[in-house]
């Protein structure tokens, strides 16, 4: 009994814990994958004709694309009704399951002294020369939300970059590390001091992995992302994936998130001794969306745009 | 050729016997043996540092933190079925090749020609051409089989393609000059059928070159990635696959470990190729 | 003519090439004919200045590589081949040659491990000068990768050849009056030039593949195997990313090509 | 030992060309009576082993070209049917197999009973005498011992003809010199028709019981050693069984008169006298001692320059003046 | 050409241990006097190369040994500063260096004008009579080609001794027979003093004029050909100059009887005679026809076997019994 997960890895928001509720509640085996969101969106079109995976998890602008190249199918789970509006799309082909939030992850100890970062523009200072990291915007998923979040707290728009090329270009003085995939354990060994990140991660450093970790919510403001998963188009074993989609939607589901510091789609999976952990609300309120429809179409030609005059 | 090999025992040698006249100068193997070691501590400083960090409780803290064998666990518990699939598409890879490779390394023995030239070229393109190149190719028009994109054997054919010039070199290199094909025509006098030969005697004979393309292939396929990342599914994750995982997503204590235990697997491999390339010029046919 | 019969045990290997390279090669060059907006992926990539700039960066920093692995290589494997019998001798050629199996992502860790940010050489220069020093992630952790894989194919490939050089050339040089630079530099040199460019072909057509190294280090600069990675991963952009997968072969085996025409040159001087 | 009756082998216009059109056997006939051993003589690249390929069935003749073994047609079977035995010039002994192993390959391949081959490998070794060594290896065999085994071998199979290429010229000198009538005295005694391949003519005029000389894709003449050293029919055969010395001169009788005919004769067969008894007068240029010859450089007085050889007791020294005397011309 | 006066040889006490402990060479003495050729002949592994190389500077003596030329000592000179010419066993001419190149390589690393390089290398090509073949590749050069070029490399630099390591084993054998009388002759107008290393005797008498026979680092006796042939002073020098054969007789004035001592002779030194003539009664159990002579297979009436040459026009055949005598044994 299988079903292939595309960018389900067991490392990332706990889906460690997730595939192995799965598979004792359902009899389901998900190998975990460690593509990223592009990757996986990547794959399907590869595999159009002979599908390998038979759901996908992946960042909201990429389920938007996805439907749009008919690369999934329609699916509406059980409790698609309870979904918040504009968290899924009207014919099922995308649903959101959590959604985390962009900030700074601070390897405390690395910093070797210096002040924990509060904004953008703080990035900018010469003392964190050679400490900070992002995935990179033109290719990661999670490094295009931070050019996103960061344009629109210094007043861009989808429609304008300019504020976010702006700051990449300056930030180039401080000799940014730039992967391609997670960097989640760079940041533990300290390698990367400071790494433009979700919320969960940090927490999970902080409070899973015990390290000196903080996450700061930039003063400028930043986005929330929700994530979502689909049915894939003529998935190999479609049935299965049916059951895993409606798994991580079960009261069961939802709360793994929240204990991997996600916000669930269902607020009411989230436990008190969980919401605890969070920063308080105050802080979150500078975190906004955006209209991710739109954000799916800029991405294309802010990575353009990124890869020919930030260097 | 007596004339000749001047070996230099100076090193080791304590007796009273002045040093041939024309060893290299003092100087000459003095700053020599200095560039060697400096380059063997390259080549090998950062392995053992990867052993050390595989070993250490926090590698962060150092190695006062005291040492474990946890992170080794650790990597079991997670990757232990990308070990057992590297063993298996290591030896499905060794088998393909053994079979098609050393009949034609032998054809191409017996035709030096043109032909056998363009054909041997042809075959070391998958080693010249970048693996991504390759690996987007079979995807692009075997990947729409239903089966093999998501079975083991769709990596074998990526790693077949890539090792299967090493394999042929190699078992040409045991078959080359015209020792062989005087055997096998001896062989032919006394009566003996072509599959009768290539068995009994060109195999035979050509066996330190197969066998030092056997090591070679199981190596590169144990080792391989730049395919294998693209060709991989979920199900069919290898060993260095799962490296790149871990060096991404895990502690790098655990990534240590995993890159341990990738040694360990690779050392026998070596050593085998080792000795077999201290054997061969001795067992060379007569 | 007893010969002619074995032909047919070429089959088997011949028709996996072709059935799973040559023809789904064919293929891939064919799809980089058909872009996604109508257009050829093969224009959109001549035309594009960023594609240029990565396949810049990749054959410079290659060749970079390939010229330094030589540089380092040449005096290893002459002190390997004149020192034929010393203790650990065994040792020190295992211990040189033992990275030869590493994928790129190995390679790509150990740099990190080496010249990464918690890295043993950050490490020392902290201690030491209060200012730790970095280099993983750039081209110089690349060029070092690079460096990294190419060391040990180029040292056994070198120290073979060396060992081959017979012992009379410069004994006879050396009656003619010859000193031990023009000894080197008048016998030694010439006789290692064919595996000199084999060695030099092979490095630079693995740096020029290199993907796992690069992937690791997750460096910066775009090399064309990230680039075209890129193209297909995080865009679905397959025809570009095929384009790009045919050009650089085509490069990588033009510049192969022409090195083996050299070696050949050279050979053929000596047949 | 069992033998077959020996057959006869007969070439009847046979020729070989290269697949890139050089010719390397002109057309050619040959007989080889039942039990005739013929030495196959010729300098480097002649078509010798070219020839001996084509009787083995290593190569096939051009069209039109027929080789018979006894009466029957053999041209188009495959090596591996023609029962030949052939001893290659670095023996092509199987390393991976020992000593017996080897010798009973030919009867492996053919099915023979276990019992049998064993029984016909000892009867092998002993006429090799190298019974002691069924078990070695062939690496661990010296140069003779590797020849006498391939001998052994082609002989197994009880082959109705036997082929050996140069079989004594991978040995050191001293060793074929004493092999050479070791392998001439064995092959006599087996009586099985056999050609051997060979460019030296000492090895030619011991092991052959009559010779064929070739050139050039050609075979020039056929006979006895003698016949041909004495009465070579061309200038190539006669300089290709030995050295010959030419001096412009005409014979009348026993005596030389100074001439323009160029007159050809072997180094052995002009002496030297004191001046007054010689034909033509001569001066010595240089005297080399060999042991059982002195090798004199000449200069007659005309400007030629020759060297003969003189027996090791002849006393004249380089410098003097001496008489040339021819005392038989070579007949060509 | 310009060349220096020659200069003498002298080995004191010289010996040679390898680093193993093994010796190459025992304590020698040997004077080569200005001008000589000497020619160093023995079995292959007696040391001939080591001498070679400690007098070209190549290997460095044990200490308490004296190397002089004339009556300088080198013995702590490395090669390049010795001014030898070698001429290497394979040549060793660089292969990355055509003709011309090679033969100027010595000057150029002397700094010498290019116009006076040129000339020289002219000199030189004239001098092995290979002047248009001055761009030639070394690979393109026959053996005996290259043979001269590794000759005038030797000789650009005008060196004080000339040594030369089996200049003519790579050669094949009738190559070999006729470059040397022609290195001879070339040898002995140049007038340096000169080593050849050799192990075939035939070379040694032809090239040396005096020869030294050495044996597992020792020199076995020192002469001329003929002193050596004639007069060995040991069994080895004797076999190794030639063939010898041996029966169990005593020689009486010229007369043979039977008895028990072992006689020793030179193949050639004995005679086949009618039966009633001969001392001793033999059978012929083989003749071989072999142009120059004719050799027999004997066996004598107590059974011994024995090889012997004859004059090619000695009709016995094989079967026959005929009388042996001896006419001169060999003294030893
Ligand atoms: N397979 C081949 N294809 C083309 N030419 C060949 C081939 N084999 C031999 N030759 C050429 O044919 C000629 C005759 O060759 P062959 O081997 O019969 O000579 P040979 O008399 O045996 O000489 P050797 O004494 O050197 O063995 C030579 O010029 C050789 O180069
Ligand atoms: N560098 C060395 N170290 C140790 N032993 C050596 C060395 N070179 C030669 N020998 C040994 O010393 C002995 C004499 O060698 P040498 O080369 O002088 O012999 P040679 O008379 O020239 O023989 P050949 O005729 O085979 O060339 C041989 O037994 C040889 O194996
Ligand atoms: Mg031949
Ligand atoms: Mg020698």
């Amino acid at each position: 009994q299988n079903a292939i997960c595309y960018n389900c890895p067991p490392e990332w928001a706990d889906w460690g814990t997730q595939l192995r509720n799965i598979q004792e509640a359902t009899g389901i085996t998900v190998p975990g994958d460690n593509k990223n969101s592009g990757q996986a969106l990547a794959s399907l079109a590869a595999e159009r004709q002979n599908p390998v995976a038979d759901v996908v998890y992946y960042g909201v602008s990429f389920g938007i694309q996805a439907a749009q190249d008919n690369l999934v199918t329609d699916y509406k789970p059980a409790r698609w009704d309870e979904i918040p509006a504009g968290l899924k799309d009207t014919d099922g082909k995308w649903f959101a399951i959590h959604s985390g939030t962009l900030g700074f992850m601070v390897n405390v100890d690395a910093l070797r002294g210096k002040p924990v970062p509060q904004s953008w523009a703080d990035l900018l200072k010469p003392e964190y020369k050679g400490m900070i990291g992002y995935l990179d915007p033109a290719s990661a998923f999670v490094g295009y939300v931070g050019a996103v979040a960061l344009n629109q707290a210094l007043g861009g728009s989808l429609d304008n970059f300019d504020p976010a090329i702006g700051w990449f270009q300056q930030v180039q003085a401080n000799q940014p590390i730039v992967p391609k995939q997670t960097a989640y354990a760079r940041v533990l060994s300290g390698e990367i001091p400071i790494l433009i990140d979700y919320d969960f991660n940090a927490y999970r450093a902080k409070y899973k992995d015990e390290s000196n970790v903080e996450f700061v919510i930039p003063q400028e403001g930043t986005i929330s992302i929700p994530y979502v998963m689909s049915l894939v188009s003529d998935a190999p074993h479609a049935d299965n994936g049916r059951k895993v989609l409606d798994f991580v939607l079960s009261d069961q589901g939802q709360a793994v998130w929240a204990n991997a510091f996600l916000r669930p789609v269902f607020a009411s999976a989230i436990s008190p001794e969980a919401q605890s952990r969070f920063l308080p609300d105050t802080e979150y309120a500078r975190a906004g969306t955006v209209d991710y429809g739109k954000m799916a179409e800029a991405q294309r030609g802010f990575s353009t745009r990124y890869s020919k005059e930030v260097h | 050729m007596s004339l000749s090999h001047q070996a230099h025992q100076t090193l080791s040698d304590t007796r009273h016997i002045a040093p041939p006249l024309d060893a290299p100068s003092r100087l000459d193997a003095g700053l020599g043996w200095l560039l060697t070691l400096a380059v063997a501590s390259f080549l090998i400083g950062p392995v053992l540092l990867s052993v050390l960090a595989g070993l250490t409780r926090n590698y962060f803290t150092g190695v006062q933190s005291g040492l474990t064998l946890r992170w080794i666990g650790e990597v079991w518990q997670l990757y232990s079925d990308t070990l057992a699939r590297t063993g298996i598409v290591a030896l499905g890879t060794l088998l393909i090749c053994l079979l098609t490779g050393v009949p034609l390394a032998w054809v191409l023995t017996l035709h030096p020609g043109r032909t056998s030239r363009i054909l041997e070229e042809l075959l070391t393109l998958p080693v010249a051409v970048p693996g991504l190149a390759t690996a987007l190719a079979l995807i692009v028009s075997w990947g729409t089989l239903p089966l093999l994109r998501s079975s083991t054997l769709f990596i074998i054919i990526g790693h077949v393609l890539f090792t299967l010039p090493f394999m042929v070199r190699a078992a040409r290199a045991s078959m080359q000059g015209t020792e062989l094909i005087q055997l096998d025509e001896a062989a032919a006098t006394l009566g003996s059928s072509r599959l009768k030969r290539f068995l009994g005697i060109i195999v035979p004979n050509a066996l330190p070159g197969i066998l030092a393309g056997s090591l070679t292939v199981v190596t590169l396929s144990v080792g391989e990635f730049n395919l294998t990342w693209l060709l991989h599914t979920p199900l069919t994750k290898t060993l260095p696959v799962g490296l790149a995982d871990s060096y991404a997503s895990m502690r790098l204590e655990v990534a240590s470990a995993y890159t341990l235990v990738f040694l360990l697997m690779l050392l026998p491999l070596l050593v085998g190729l080792q000795w077999l390339a201290a054997r061969t010029p001795r067992a060379s046919l007569s | 003519m007893t010969r002619r019969g074995w032909i047919w045990f070429a089959l088997p290997a011949t028709l996996v090439f072709l059935a799973f390279w040559l023809l789904p090669m064919i293929r891939l060059a064919w799809l980089g004919q058909t872009g996604r907006d109508g257009g050829s992926a093969y224009l959109t990539v001549l035309s594009e200045p960023l594609y240029w700039r990565s396949l810049f960066n990749t054959v410079l920093l290659s060749a970079a590589a390939t010229l330094a692995t030589l540089i380092l290589a040449v005096p290893v494997a002459r002190f390997l081949a004149h020192h034929r019998e010393f203790r650990g001798r065994g040792t020190l050629i295992a211990l040189l040659t033992f990275p030869l199996a590493f994928p790129g992502v190995v390679v790509g860790f150990l740099i990190i491990l080496l010249a990464g940010r918690q890295g043993i050489l950050a490490d020392l220069t902290e201690r030491l000068f209060n200012d730790p020093v970095v280099f993983a992630y750039g081209m110089a952790g690349l060029f070092l990768g690079y460096l990294y894989f190419s060391l040990p194919r180029a040292i056994s490939v070198l120290t073979a050849a060396a060992e081959q050089i017979d012992p009379a050339l410069p004994a006879a040089a050396r009656t003619l009056g010859a000193n031990a630079w023009q000894r080197f530099a008048h016998i030694e040199l010439p006789a290692l030039k064919p595996a000199l460019i084999a060695a030099g072909a092979m490095s630079f057509a693995t740096s020029m593949g290199a993907f796992g190294t690069a992937f690791t280090l997750a460096t910066q600069i775009n090399v064309l195997p990230l680039t075209i990675y890129n193209e297909f991963t995080n865009y679905a952009n397959i025809p570009v990313a095929a384009a790009l997968s045919i050009l650089l072969g085509l490069i990588t085996w033009l510049i192969l090509a022409v090195a083996h025409h050299l070696a050949d040159a050279q050979q053929g001087a000596g047949a | 030992m069992t033998t077959h009756p020996p057959t006869s082998i007969t070439l009847q216009h046979c020729a070989k060309t290269w697949a890139s059109g050089r010719p390397a056997l002109q057309p050619l006939d040959l007989h080889i009576p039942a039990g005739e051993i013929l030495a196959l003589l010729g300098p480097s690249g002649c078509g010798k082993t070219t020839l001996l390929r084509l009787i083995a069935g290593l190569e096939r003749a051009d069209a039109g070209s027929r080789i018979l073994f006894g009466d029957r047609d053999v041209g188009d079977l495959p090596a591996e049917r023609r029962n030949v035995g052939v001893v290659f010039q670095n023996y092509a002994l199987f390393p991976n197999l020992n000593v017996a192993e080897n010798i009973a390959y030919g009867l492996r391949i053919r099915g023979v009973a276990q019992a049998q081959q064993r029984q016909r490998v000892e009867e092998l070794l002993a006429l090799i005498r190298l019974e002691d060594m069924a078990r070695r290896r062939i690496q661990q065999l010296s140069g003779g011992q590797r020849q006498r085994v391939a001998l052994a071998r082609a002989l197994a199979v009880t082959p109705s003809v036997l082929l050996l290429d140069e079989p004594l010229t991978a040995l050191d000198a001293k060793l074929r010199d004493h092999l050479q009538t070791e392998l001439a005295d064995m092959l006599r005694t087996l009586g099985i028709t056999t050609i051997i391949v060979t460019h030296d003519q000492q090895e030619a005029m011991i092991l052959g019981q009559r010779i064929a000389v070739m050139s050039a894709g050609r075979i020039e003449q056929t006979g006895s050693a003698q016949d041909l050293y004495t009465r070579p029919e061309s200038a190539f055969v006669g300089d290709f069984l030995g050295q010959t010395c030419q001096v412009r001169g005409i014979l009348h009788g026993a005596r030389l008169q100074a001439g323009h005919l160029p007159l050809r004769f072997r180094p052995h067969a002009a002496r030297l006298e004191p001046l007054q008894h010689g034909d033509l007068a001569a001066t010595i240029t240089a005297r080399y001692f060999l042991g059982d010859q002195i090798r004199y450089t000449l200069r007659l007085g005309d400007g030629q320059s020759l060297q003969i050889t003189a027996p090791p007791d002849c006393a004249f020294q380089a410098g003097e003046q001496a008489g040339l005397r021819i005392l038989q011309s070579a007949a060509h």
